[in-house]
């Protein structure tokens, strides 16, 4: 019931957030506010209380097997608390900048979170379907209808390529759930039925690539990031820590849940053209990062970087690049999210992108200047802060496979570091030429700040509470291929019995 | 008289074939109208050598609905182009480009 | 007492910490207090723990490993947060606590007119934490939380004044020039792992030792990959040219990371790991010709640069050549011994020019200060002290202990040479040349600049303290012909491999003594001359002396290379690219449908009779396709 | 028999040929009537009097005296006759000619060798029967677009007129 909740408390705080706008324009950030609150509450109580465990089934379509199953593991749980706090983050972020058609903005933006927590929790293939298209639309308004000056050809671009994989992605769960059927006579969407599916090599290489590609163009990778710099770059603030931190992660989630499961041999088939993919878009993403004269487009690019550690890992068959993986997951979307913000308010004070017109701003905002620099760092991979662990492990783990593409991303180490001191430099050290004075950060900005900080440190230091919650989804992909899904019936954790008692009438 | 009707068909072909081009040529709405029917009645030339190789009726109907048919499209074809010359004041089609899309 | 050794390099995190967050709404004097006295507590609580960890021993190996958390736990790969204590990295924290609590009390005189008074502690507390973990970790991989740490720490420090671009462009350089370095070792610590299977580097060393045969591939690439690492940490060939840069920073940050501590990082690393280095020779003469090739490139830089702090880079840079000739023939404890004097008169001499700018307006150009004997007596004394000891003045001096035992073991080492030993009596020379050419330029000669700022007992105290640390200092380790004990390499010997001879070379020590000695002095007694006698002039006048001049004094060139082989492609290409080629393909598809779209626009002209052409064209396709396929 | 049909065919394929040619509408929609009547005698050739009877009475008796009567309505005399020629220079005729070649040409490689042993009567009883039997539904069909087509040109005539009404100036024909 609660994983329900969780999805559904951000869809019913969008919809209050845009019937209150009838009364006050102010109101609907309130409400925004409070259904974050509540669905952070929720997810951590689900984390503390139920173990982090919990299963909800109910039929929908029971004619064509499609079925209501949401399940949350390590990995969904650790996915859906940053889906919470980021969207926490996101709605205290908007709370200036957004002032027309406030009731609108926070539905789509709940809407989108609701999706995305939904994508994270699903384990019907329609069900995954439907939410990954509930995050798209609402995220294609947001950027159309309160983005920057190219906001029109950056959301159409976005909601193309989108589309396009995710239609690809549907083509392929056709296909799953045709396969099955024939094989089994039995027609179902659910994800565990579908993991027994024998394939063929060269079905299983069609359907994987038909998943692959949705997901890559989320993640994104090279040579599909490009709508990534213009979706970022022009969404507002809110929307761009929405992208940056969740979005992107659907992708990174889809290959771990699903590609990987599912497609174990054409995985490994495939494998060395994802790791190469991965190792280009380090690189090339970093190349392009450095070039780059706006600061929203630039911080764009070094996800793209940033994603192709995970790409790497994920196609590495090797149990400490997954660990690395998820982390690196984990913090890039806290440490972006963080950038994005700042950003965000160094936009809204300077009503400026442009690095050119930036420069020697730390004597001014000295705790702007302080978190930026923190997560200029910690996009840099420096030690002590979460990214590093995730990008250690994933090169670590590279590394035992082939040596070759990790000594190869490793090289991201020195181009991140060239990107990440150039965005320090440009915006709070040198000179300042412009004479800016804008205020420092206020204490709203200050508390997500420092709570990003916090957490960022904390993964960093203290990154146990994560790998031991996802160690039973990673230690099962590596184990039995073909079996890695929960089974309903094996009760592994008391949690998943309790929920599945639960719902037994 | 077995032979005849491959040459029904050949008539009925050529027929069609001046009927498409008096309406790729002709640019006066009448005479367009004029050669479609001369098509229509090449297809129920061939409707009708169709019916009489097999001795079957259907030939003959498929003929009695083109018939049917192309009273139908004479019909409002005509009063459009009544409507036509009153607006325009002219019969040319190529004039009457701006109805387009 | 060793139980609280965690505090060690906690209180410097915590100072460092309430400084940021707080530092801004503090008073001068508490920032000060609050800065220098952790790291203060820190030095006393290391001499406690100094005297409790050799009044555990007596002779054998002793070490203590303190856990604090379990920081990893996946996949078999488990660091921890541990620290290791054993005769190395004590000497370590020793030096690296007293120099750093002494640059921190000058500092608080130096800085006092700088607005950013606490960010300035805040940085250097970091910077003395991070050091402090890097040699004590007792894996690689807190090692590496420590070396990005200080990295990092150098970075802010060097770009402390950020609003010259000048300063930002060279923190930028250290930063990723060492980072080319940290990558290096980043990768070394992935093949220890994949083959050795735990990154704890007691553990590693053991399983080295036993797996990998001696001069096997895999640990000649390791030791390669971790000498990288501490080339560019040590600011050694090829990887030296951000350090000279780096004095864009404050004095004391120039004293503290660039000469004393950080830059011996990479010392420190390679005597770590002794054993992955003993098992590959190649790597090891790799280390020691690196050494001595720096050693003299940046005896040649330093002696036509004008910038005192300059001089003083330079020095450093050849100094730590020197350890890394003598870490490259096997005389591990003699390079910590030198490691430690250096971190004294270096330091001292940095102090001491901190002084001379500071009293100068800033100036650092050595051609515009000179007289200043007279004016700054205490500094002066000081400095010379220190410049005695940077060029080995023999006997008195604890620069001449440490490097004379370099000198003569270069030689008469089994991985020694004629070669080896060669270069470091010439960069002797060096030494003493350029060292006194700065103190002749800064304190003799006409007062150019009158000095106007006399410092307070927080700068002075330390001056004097170091003044006599390096003549003091070569006592801990005073050999037997001199009447000592060499009690610092019997102590190192327990963790370190003990020093080879080569046969039938070790004769004839006191001959060699005495020539090195007599080359320093010699250096001296040239560098005075050809100043005094205006020959010094005479010969950089000289169009090919120019020429040399300008080559020296660029650092060999090796910056414009790099600008071109790498910096240069590199920025130009991200310029050119910065619309992202791949994004024309998608851009072309969409230019592509819109002209489709123009395409069939024009089909649909409203004439009826071009409609009807259509349908014919469409017909006749389509049963010629029917009939002719 | 034959010489019939081929004489039949022969005065249709000639006088469709006037038709397109034609340049005066009226001599074209004479032309046409001409056509149609041949054919009907084609129709009755292949044994089919009910289908000759339908060309006769409704094609050329009902359909074109509709024609007729918009012609007259529209005054279209030998003046327009000059315009049309005006506007078909010989070029036009070329590019539209090659297609309709083309075309033919294919259609008469397809009918090579049509034709066939098989030929017999259908009379028009057996039309009946056919028509309200099996193809009852394409009837019923047939008559609704009859009645729509009344209804379209009821309605397009009817604006026509009242255009007309509401509309002062020169008329430029009467109406019948």
């Amino acid at each position: 019931m609660i994983l329900a909740g969780l999805i559904l408390i951000p869809a019913v705080g969008g919809l209050l957030a845009w019937f209150t706008e009838r009364f006050n324009p102010a109101r609907p950030k309130f409400a925004a506010l409070a259904a974050m609150a509540a669905e952070l509450l929720a997810a951590v109580y689900l984390a503390a209380f139920r173990s982090g465990s919990a299963r909800f089934v109910v039929p929908w379509i029971p004619r064509f097997g499609i079925t209501i199953h949401l399940y949350c593991d390590g990995l969904s749980l650790v996915l859906v608390l940053l889906t919470a706090f980021l969207g926490l983050a996101a709605v205290a972020s908007a709370w200036t900048e957004i002032n027309e058609r406030t009731g609108f903005f926070y539905f789509n933006l709940l809407l989108t979170l609701s999706g995305v927590t939904g994508v994270f929790l699903s384990l019907d293939l329609f069900l995954f379907y439907f939410f990954w298209e509930v995050m798209i639309l609402p995220m294609y308004f947001l950027i159309a209808l309160w983005g920057h000056e190219n906001r029109v050809y950056a959301s159409c671009k976005f909601f193309l390529f989108t589309q396009v994989s995710g239609l690809l992605m549907l083509v392929a769960i056709l296909a799953l759930y045709f396969l099955h059927g024939q094989n089994t006579g039995h027609y179902t969407f659910d994800y565990i039925q579908l993991l027994k599916t024998p394939l063929s090599h060269s079905a299983a290489m069609l359907i994987m690539s038909g998943f692959l590609i949705a997901f890559v163009v989320k993640l994104p990778s090279v040579p599909f990031h490009s709508w990534l710099p213009d979706a970022h770059t022009e969404a507002p603030t809110a929307g761009s820590v929405v992208l940056a931190g969740l979005l992107l992660k659907t992708g990174a989630y889809g290959i771990l849940r699903f590609v990987l499961p599912l497609f174990a041999s054409a995985v490994r088939h495939f494998a060395p053209i994802a790791m190469a993919l991965g190792v280009v878009s380090i690189l090339y993403g970093a190349l392009l990062a450095f070039g780059q004269r706006d600061l929203k487009r630039m911080i764009a690019y070094t996800s793209v970087s940033h994603m192709g550690f995970v790409l790497l890992g994920a196609f590495a068959g090797s149990r400490l690049a997954l660990y690395g993986v998820v982390m690196q997951i984990l913090c890039h979307g806290i440490s972006t999210g963080a950038l994005f913000i700042l950003v965000g308010g160094l936009r809204e004070r300077l009503h400026t992108r442009e690095l050119d017109s930036m420069g020697g701003l730390w004597s001014a905002m000295p705790r702007l200047g302080a978190s930026l620099m923190l997560f200029a760092m910690a996009s840099l991979g420096l030690p002590g802060l979460g990214n590093f662990i995730g990008e250690f492990l994933v090169l670590l783990g590279v590394f035992q496979v082939s040596p070759f593409w990790a000594v190869l991303a490793s090289l991201g180490f020195v181009t991140s570091c060239v990107y990440s001191v150039w965005i320090v430099q440009r915006t709070i050290h040198g000179p300042n030429t412009r004479g800016w004075n804008p205020p420092d950060l206020s204490g709203r900005e200050t508390v997500v700040m420092a709570a990003m900080s916090v957490l960022i440190l904390w993964l960093g230091l203290f990154p146990r509470p994560v790998f031991t919650a996802v160690s039973p989804f990673v230690e099962n992909l590596r184990q039995k291929p073909q079996s890695s899904a929960p089974a309903p019936e094996s009760g592994r954790t008391t949690g998943v019995s309790r929920a599945v008692r639960g719902r037994t009438p | 008289m077995t032979r005849i009707v491959g040459h029904v068909l050949i008539l009925a072909a050529v027929l069609f074939f001046l009927g498409l081009i008096g309406v790729l040529v002709r640019r006066n709405i009448v005479f367009m109208l004029l050669s479609i029917e001369i098509m229509f009645n090449a297809a129920g030339l061939a409707f009708v050598a169709a019916g009489a190789r097999w001795a079957k009726p259907d030939g003959q109907i498929m003929f009695i609905f083109i018939v049917s048919m192309a009273a139908a499209e004479v019909s409002v074809a005509l009063a459009l182009v009544l409507q036509m010359h009153h607006r325009l004041k002219i019969l040319d089609t190529d004039a009457a480009k701006s109805l387009r899309g | 007492m060793l139980e609280l050794l965690w505090i060690i390099p906690a209180l410097p995190f915590a100072g460092s910490l309430f400084l940021a967050l707080l530092g801004r709404k503090l008073p001068r004097r508490a920032i000060a207090c609050l800065g220098a006295g952790s790291v203060g507590i820190c030095a006393l609580l290391t001499g406690l723990v100094a005297i409790s960890f050799i009044g555990h021993t007596s002779s054998h190996s002793f070490t203590y490993t303190q856990t604090l958390w379990s920081w990893l736990d996946v996949a078999g790969f488990g660091p921890s947060v541990s620290l290791h204590l054993d005769a190395l990295s004590l000497v370590m924290i020793l030096v690296i606590t007293l120099v750093s609590f002494l640059i921190h009390l000058y500092s608080t005189e130096f800085m006092i007119g700088d607005a950013d008074y606490s960010r300035f502690f805040a940085q250097m507390n970091l910077f003395v934490g991070s050091m402090l973990t890097l040699v004590l970790a007792d894996n690689f991989l807190l090692l590496y939380l420590g070396w990005e740490g200080v990295g990092l720490c150098s970075y802010l420090l060097i770009g402390f004044w950020y609003g010259e671009p000048q300063n930002g462009y060279a923190a930028r350089k250290a930063f990723i020039v060492t980072r080319v370095g940290d990558t290096a070792l980043a990768i070394a610590l992935f093949i220890i792992f994949t083959h050795l299977g735990t990154l704890r580097i007691g553990e590693v060393m053991l399983a080295a030792r036993d797996t990998w045969p001696a001069g096997s591939p895999i640990a000649t690439v390791t030791a390669l990959l971790l000498l990288a690492g501490a080339v560019g940490k040590s600011a050694q060939l090829p990887l030296q040219t951000w350090l000279p840069d780096a004095m864009a920073g404050p004095t004391p940050v120039s004293a503290l990371i660039h000469a004393a501590t950080m830059v011996t990082a990479g010392v420190y690393l390679i005597a770590r790991t002794n054993v992955l280095f003993m098992l590959s020779p190649a790597a090891l003469t790799a280390v020691a010709v690196i050494g001595a090739a720096t050693l003299v490139v940046a005896g040649f830089s330093g002696l036509v640069q004008h910038d005192i702090k300059r001089v003083l880079a330079y020095s450093t840079i050849s100094q730590i050549g020197y350890m890394f000739l003598a870490l490259g023939v096997g005389a591990w404890s003699a390079a910590i011994f030198h490691f430690m004097t250096h971190a004294f008169f270096k330091a001292l001499l940095f102090l001491g020019a901190g002084c001379v700018i500071a009293a100068t307006d800033g100036e650092h150009d050595m051609f515009k200060m000179g007289g200043l004997r007279k004016q700054m007596p205490l500094v002066f004394w000081t400095f010379l002290i220190g410049a005695c000891s940077l060029s080995a003045v023999p006997l008195i001096t604890a620069g001449f202990y440490s490097k004379d035992l370099i000198i003569w073991k270069a030689y008469c080492s089994a991985r020694g040479s004629v070669w080896l030993w060669a270069a470091a009596i010439f960069g002797s020379l060096l030494t003493s040349m350029y060292t006194f050419r700065m103190v002749l330029l800064t304190f003799f000669g006409p007062l150019r600049k009158n000095a106007t700022k006399r410092p307070g007992w927080p700068m002075s105290l330390p001056l004097v303290v170091l003044a006599v640390l390096s003549i003091a200092g070569g006592l801990v380790d005073l050999p037997k012909n001199f009447g000592g004990g060499s009690a610092l390499t019997k102590f190192l010997t327990r963790d370190l491999p003990s020093f080879v001879t080569a046969p039938g070379r070790a004769v004839h020590q006191g001959m060699f003594g005495v020539f090195a000695a007599c080359v320093s002095l010699g250096g001296i007694l040239l560098i005075e001359l050809l100043m005094r006698s205006r020959m010094y002039e005479k010969i950089s006048e000289s169009p090919r002396a120019k020429a040399l001049h300008s080559f020296w004094f660029s650092g060999w060139g090796f910056d414009r290379l790099y600008d071109l082989v790498l910096v240069s492609p590199y920025a130009m290409l991200a310029r050119i690219n910065r619309d992202d080629v791949i994004d024309y393909f998608y851009t072309g598809l969409s230019r592509l449908s819109r002209q489709g779209w123009r395409g069939l626009c024009a089909t649909e002209n409203g004439r009826v009779r071009s409609f009807v052409l259509g349908i014919a064209l469409g017909a006749a396709i389509i049963i010629g396709l029917a009939v002719f396929l | 028999m034959n010489i019939l049909f081929y004489m039949a065919s022969i005065v249709a394929v000639i006088a469709t040929l006037m038709v397109i040619l034609e340049f005066n509408p009226v001599h074209a929609l004479l032309y046409l009537i001409v056509s149609l009547l041949s054919l009907a005698v084609i129709f009755f050739l292949l044994g089919a009097p009910f289908a000759a009877a339908l060309e006769v009475i409704i094609y050329a008796g009902a359909i074109m005296v509709l024609f007729v009567f918009v012609v007259m309505m529209l005054n279209l005399g030998p003046r327009s006759a000059d315009e049309e020629r005006s506007w078909h220079p010989a070029r036009v005729w070329f590019g539209p000619f090659l297609l309709s070649a083309a075309l033919l040409a294919e259609l008469l490689f397809v009918l090579r060798g049509g034709g066939g042993a098989g030929f017999g009567e259908v009379s028009p009883e057996e039309v009946g029967i056919a028509l309200f039997g099996p193809y009852l539904l394409a009837t019923e069909l047939a008559s609704m677009l009859l009645l729509s087509g009344l209804i379209g040109a009821y309605h397009l005539g009817r604006g026509y007129g009242e255009a007309r009404r509401h509309e002062p100036g020169p008329v430029e024909e009467s109406t019948p």
